[in-house]
């Protein structure tokens, strides 16, 4: 019988771990996540659900050591040239049993983009970090403070507005970077995080991308406060919230790698983040895809499955092409990231482009698909035993992210069209 | 300008006498509903919506509407109320689509044995009391036939559905047996249910249209299922194990099929308004985050990417209600357009609600992505509409409209 | 049932009259278009095209229709001619949507002079003999501002287009240029200009309004160019040197903004009109199709796969019938629903032009698809439906539409 | 500035001779095809002006002699195992210029795919009928005829219908084949193929695939009869007409493998018919930017050209995503055919299903991305002399044929969902 394995990828390009590591993550999607994800909803400012399964993934599994340079007890990926579609086949398989622990994992895998990947592995701030995820017995978690109340995806949006909008500022005072500003709705927030990757700005109003600075900031640092977690229509898995900076001082050299790299390699990180997003997608859409298909193979109509009357069949159809073209996109998005000499820099504006087309382009597929199999449920279709329409919740998230659809559409008319102002 | 001025409709086909009762709805929805609507989802005690329901369905009335005036009702029980119903549902809608669809499937469920010109008599002298001679919340749930079935029953099809419940003649009674029936609203909360069986031994042997008291002997409501949206209405499946009820309480005066078209024309243009209330609230909100959110340097509204957004948000909501009140005219006007339960009408009002529903689901999901994370967070008060305009176009079928639709203008006979 | 029957609209407001109208536009398209449009793409010398457009605008009389009775027109010039347009053009679009095209530019082109109550005598004196005292074709050309210009060239500008022609003061008369201007039809063919003009030295300094008749001196007009679809309406660009034409020939007395949301609030109605005839048709067709045609052992319509692409080609029609017929009301009733120059009544056209328009082409397109080759090939007589509606749909302006629609329901300031 | 070549593509599976031949088309067509294209839509009957381009491309390139093997005279890309991505460029820039010549040129190559690809190389029919092709100084043209006056669809749908209503008929008389039978559409025809595969069954109401036959037929057999071709909507530069097989007689031989084999290599042809009408479309698409890049940069709105205007950035956006998607997808479906070892056996009903996934998702993006195109054109979008509008018609035809979209839907549903009657 036909499963989610039978969904194309170019195996070519697949690293000769992912079947292990892929197969690990099956089992736990399978025991950790899946039995107990329909509670997910109500336990989101508790995670009394969330947490063991974290824990099992992070600690158990060690995710959460993954990227890590093997001299400071990491599996040493970020320096492997097949970190890319194995990153992606990890994030569908999460994504797949649930896209908020997917989004808590890679985003705590994102601010270390910056400094645990190859070419520019910085290793004095490895050794500074790594302890915190390398040596522990708990779940830790990190995140990239981003937006803010205002400007929303104009932060993003580096092409046009180039940092110009940032209002978090970080003014060098002898040896510490003093940083001041509000953040609003990094994922991991809300007590999550240990450690922050904080986007602000050295001079405030300037678009000079040497004025952009990553500052890494250790979670307990005095002047730090979280707000509570957000409620919201999905993603139970991940809390939101707002974060205040108030006079927090840290080293100077908790700044990623200063000025003009830290604009260039945070390029990259919006590349790894639609990436990531595409995978999430993938993996979400392949549960719907499991679900339906058990779905309409037992439900019956004029003695036949639902699935061979052949309007419904239109519409399954339909379905596992988006699932096919999509999984293929991403991990084509995946290999680039691998193969920069035969393809692009990482941190290029085409690769940011190109990434954003394609996490544009399955996100929006995601929603059309879990929107579509629950129609096609009858008000079996938001009934929440059938998960279906909890995939539908959180992936909206996906598409609203990063900036939104528009920021992906201004992205990529700007680098295929020669757009100037946009 | 008010929204409900902004979009167009047929505004010829209202009374004045609507206007009234939209606006005291529209007081109701701003006094009870929107402040809390927020904390709905975890009201498990039904503190919250319980005594918003009440003060509509009870205070204002909505819950004697459509019952006959000799039996104690509002007597807007022609079919004229249509244009009324619409208008009271956009209100609704605005405040919480939830309670509007709970009033959708009340509604439309009686619509066969109280509507004119075939009231019921015997029916309604019984089961009017039950809504207009007490204090107390009533709400019917309609079950209808389904689109397939896990079980692998079928003891009847009616217009490529299954029917999965039984009515067996039982001299003076009707015996009513079906497990684990999904009603369209309201299984958990119900006083009424409208149930379509397989005729037995009963005068007709095809399909036949029961009203059966919830509080009935051998009835089972299970506890209400968690679902996407429309947290107020507390839907369940319902289990019938040999229901007896009196003859009259079947509507045997009329085909099965009838009264199928029937209620689903009714309620396919209650879910439609309710759908418009919904999309009209997010448009407000919508637009004043287009005011005051900043994209580069200039209000995001006039960004003209966000703008096309926008406009697309709002086309959405134009188109809809411009059909909406045609399917409400044309309700109201059997003689021009044909009866409720014409094949042509039933495609119409079908159309029209698959039409409306998705536009909403689209709508809401156009004025999220403008908002961002604001729209997807509760305090946004966008999500919440987005869940339950999802959660109600579930509901209208979209394979069985679209062979709806088919049967129709293609004459199908096989679908 | 008659297809025209089979999709719902609201037919009270329609007269008998219409229908009479209409019935001998049923029979001009028998038998002057249908038996030879598939050759019309090839019909150069216009043998083909030309007798039956002469029959319709002259024999029926189309193209006397909406000037006032006084000069000589039918006299059906009160906003009340909306339904009958609709209904005349359902039947055009039907068998030709080009013929319909070329009327739909005549018609609006004059509402801003001959339309009640703005009815301009000293214009209506000097034209109207140009259409009714003739057994000749009259044809009127819209050129509307552009969206965007290759050329640079940007007189002014209005609701988010550009203005290419300008008109200056010259005593009694007005002189207009403009190089290289696009009309919205006919530019090949017309007798009559109406033409948008950044005004200079006239009273209003801003946007003018000014018929121009064909045959005046410095107007050139290129060879009709290629296009996708509408061969019947020969469209060309049109180079307008110094041309001098009467100052009454200039809608002076009104803004040039109101005569350009009147030409197009008429237009949208007009072009969704027949965008509808052409989906009828096309309706008709795929019908036969889907009887006729065997598909794994029964007929195409039986496979419910197919059954729902059916379905969805149906409802395009219906929605699309029920708005468009909703827009004519509207333009009908200037006292409920604003004036067809209200910015609220040119949106609701505007966007249900954009809705109806684009539904054509995509319930044709799913026509083609179950049809296969033979939607393919002209003698299924489905393609051309296709082409001629995707020329009229690419007319509607589809971004500056979304802006259109975005500055009314969100109040845009700088779109 | 970037061009067309800047979408993306697996870099790892090109041909290392992909990047000549690509060339030399992307030369004919500026050449040869562009400059006249706009005259094709007139010239369907006579093809004066088609010719001529047709004769550069099969002649002086020498595409027609592409698969046939060396020994017989051919450049023998068939024994390539890069074929598949070699031919997607092929088509591609073929259908960039005109996606009639296109369908024109992968018919000719189609029934070839019986025949002449490894690993089932008919070396003694490739004798036969390679000197047709290799040895000619005039354009040599083939053509598969499938589709009948009735059943339509039901032709191409293997899987179900199993060859069940094909009403052309092969009778063994001793040596020879005799063919009867009427087919409609077949490509090339219109008395333009020197050479058909005929699509036939040795018992008519069979669905056993072993009665599933196909027959090669020199269009000058006795008892061939072509029609005058149809007038269309588009594709002017592929006739399509009826053919009438009259008692036909040809040698036993020419069948091409025999009971089973035919019905299981014929499913390659499927195959390599959704690549390539997927490559087509790519094609139209890349053109389709080119012209829609250069309208909206040289017209000017607010001073400013078009493509400034966020909302029409939006839209092409859109586009140059759907181009990118769509690559990357088509040549993953090409690579399958070139490493059936690593994915999947070419005629197997998993290669179908797959490759007809990716041919819709193509064809139906790229009906989107022309039609959109025109839209944002306004008026001059349905000018001819904007080439856009041509593209929009030719290609309607792409998602029409070989069983139009419900076949394809019902083909990914039978094998991605175990359906079994549809």
């Amino acid at each position: 019988m036909t499963t989610i394995d039978d969904f194309t990828r170019p195996k070519e390009f697949l690293s000769p771990l992912e079947k292990y590591i892929g197969g690990m993550i099956r089992e736990w999607a399978e025991n950790d996540v899946i039995p107990y994800r329909r509670k997910f909803n109500e336990d989101w400012k508790d995670h009394n659900w969330v947490e063991p399964a974290m824990k099992k993934l992070y600690v158990d599994i060690g995710l959460q050591k993954a990227v890590w340079p093997k001299e400071v007890g990491g599996w040493g990926l970020g320096q492997s040239d097949h970190v890319g579609t194995l990153m992606a086949r990890v994030f569908e398989e999460v994504g797949r049993a649930d896209t908020g622990i997917a989004v808590a994992s890679a985003v705590t895998f994102w601010p270390l983009i910056m400094i645990a990947l190859k070419p520019h592995i910085n290793e004095e701030l490895c050794a500074e970090f790594a302890p915190m995820f390398c040596d522990a017995d708990e779940p830790r978690f990190a995140a990239n403070a981003m937006t803010e109340p205002q400007g929303g995806s104009d932060i993003e949006n580096m092409g046009n507005m180039g940092g110009k909008t940032i209002t978090t500022t970080a003014e060098l005072d002898g040896d510490e970077w003093v940083i001041n500003g509000h953040k609003l709705w990094p994922t991991n927030t809300g007590g999550v995080a240990d450690l922050f990757g904080v986007i602000c700005t050295t001079k405030q109003g300037s678009s000079d991308e040497d004025d952009f600075a990553f500052i890494f900031v250790p979670a307990d640092t005095e002047g730090v406060t979280q707000g509570e977690p957000y409620k919201k229509a999905g993603m139970a898995a991940d809390k939101n919230s707002d974060i205040w900076f108030e006079n927090v001082r840290v080293p100077k050299k908790y700044r990623a790698w200063g000025a003009g790299d830290d604009a260039k390699y945070f390029r990259e990180v919006i590349n790894w983040g639609s990436m990531s997003s595409a995978a999430f997608c993938v993996g979400a859409m392949m549960n719907t895809y499991e679900i339906l298909k058990e779905y309409c193979s037992n439900k019956i109509f004029r003695g036949k499955p639902l699935k061979e009357n052949t309007a419904v069949a239109a519409v399954l159809s339909d379905i596992a092409k988006d699932i096919e073209i999509c999984r293929i996109a991403t991990y084509q998005s995946a290999r680039t990231l691998d193969r920069p000499e035969l393809y692009w820099d990482k941190w290029s504006h085409e690769g940011v482009a190109k990434s954003r087309a394609v996490k544009m382009h399955v996100a929006d597929k995601c929603i059309e698909v879990t929107n579509n199999a629950a129609s096609l449920m009858g008000t079996y279709g938001c009934d929440r035993d059938w998960d279906v329409e909890k995939h539908w919740r959180d992936v909206k998230m996906i598409q609203l992210w990063m900036g939104g659809k528009q920021l992906c559409q201004m992205e990529t008319a700007r680098w295929f069209y020669g757009c100037e102002t946009l | 300008m008010e929204t409900t001025d902004m979009f167009p409709y047929p505004k010829e086909w209202m009374s004045e006498d609507d206007e009234i009762l939209a606006s005291s709805i529209r007081e109701w929805a701003e006094k009870e509903v929107i402040p809390n609507r927020q904390e709905f989802d975890e009201d498990h005690n039904n503190e919250l919506i319980g005594p918003a329901i009440r003060k509509l369905f009870v205070d204002i009335g909505l819950q004697k509407l459509m019952w006959p005036e000799k039996y104690g009702g509002a007597g807007l029980n022609s079919p004229y109320v249509s244009t009324t119903i619409v208008r009271a549902l956009e209100e609704v809608g605005r405040a919480d689509p939830g309670i509007g669809f709970i009033f959708s499937g009340t509604f439309s469920l009686l619509a066969p044995i109280a509507m004119e010109p075939n009231i019921n008599e015997d029916a309604c002298t019984e089961l009017a009391p039950m809504f207009c001679n007490t204090k107390d919340v009533r709400i019917g749930s309609p079950i209808l036939p389904e689109y397939g079935d896990v079980d692998g029953i079928n003891a009847g099809s009616i217009y490529g559905r299954v029917i999965k419940a039984t009515a067996k003649n039982d001299g003076d009674s009707v015996t009513i047996s079906g497990r684990k029936l999904r009603p369209l609203s309201s299984g958990g909360a119900a006083n009424l249910f409208g149930v379509f069986c397989a005729a037995k031994g009963l005068e007709r042997d095809d399909i036949v249209y029961v009203l059966v008291p919830a509080d009935s002997e051998g009835i089972r409501m299970e506890e209400p299922y968690k679902k996407t949206g429309l947290v107020s209405d507390r839907n369940a499946d319902v289990w019938f194990e040999n229901v007896r009820v009196p003859r009259k309480y079947a509507a045997l005066q009329r085909g099965g099929a009838e009264c199928f078209k029937e209620v689903l024309s009714w309620h396919g243009l209650c879910a439609s308004a309710v759908c418009i209330g919904s999309m009209m609230d997010v448009y407000e909100i919508v637009k004043e985050w287009g005011n005051t959110r900043t994209i580069s340097g200039k209000p995001l509204k006039e960004n003209s990417v966000d703008a096309a957004v926008l406009a697309e948000v709002a086309n959405h909501v134009a188109v809809s209600r411009i059909l909406t009140w045609n399917v409400a005219r044309m309700l109201a006007k059997p003689d021009v357009y044909g009866e409720a339960w014409s094949d042509k009408m039933f495609t119409t009002a079908r159309a029209v609600a698959l039409h409306v529903t998705s536009s909403a689901v689209s709508a809401i999901g156009k004025a999220m992505e403008l908002m961002a994370s604001q729209g997807y967070a509760t305090e946004g008060d966008v999500e919440k509409h987005w869940r339950d305009v999802k959660t109600i176009e579930v509901c209208t079928g979209k394979v069985p409209g679209m062979m709806d639709i088919a049967r129709w203008y293609y004459d199908c006979k096989t679908l």
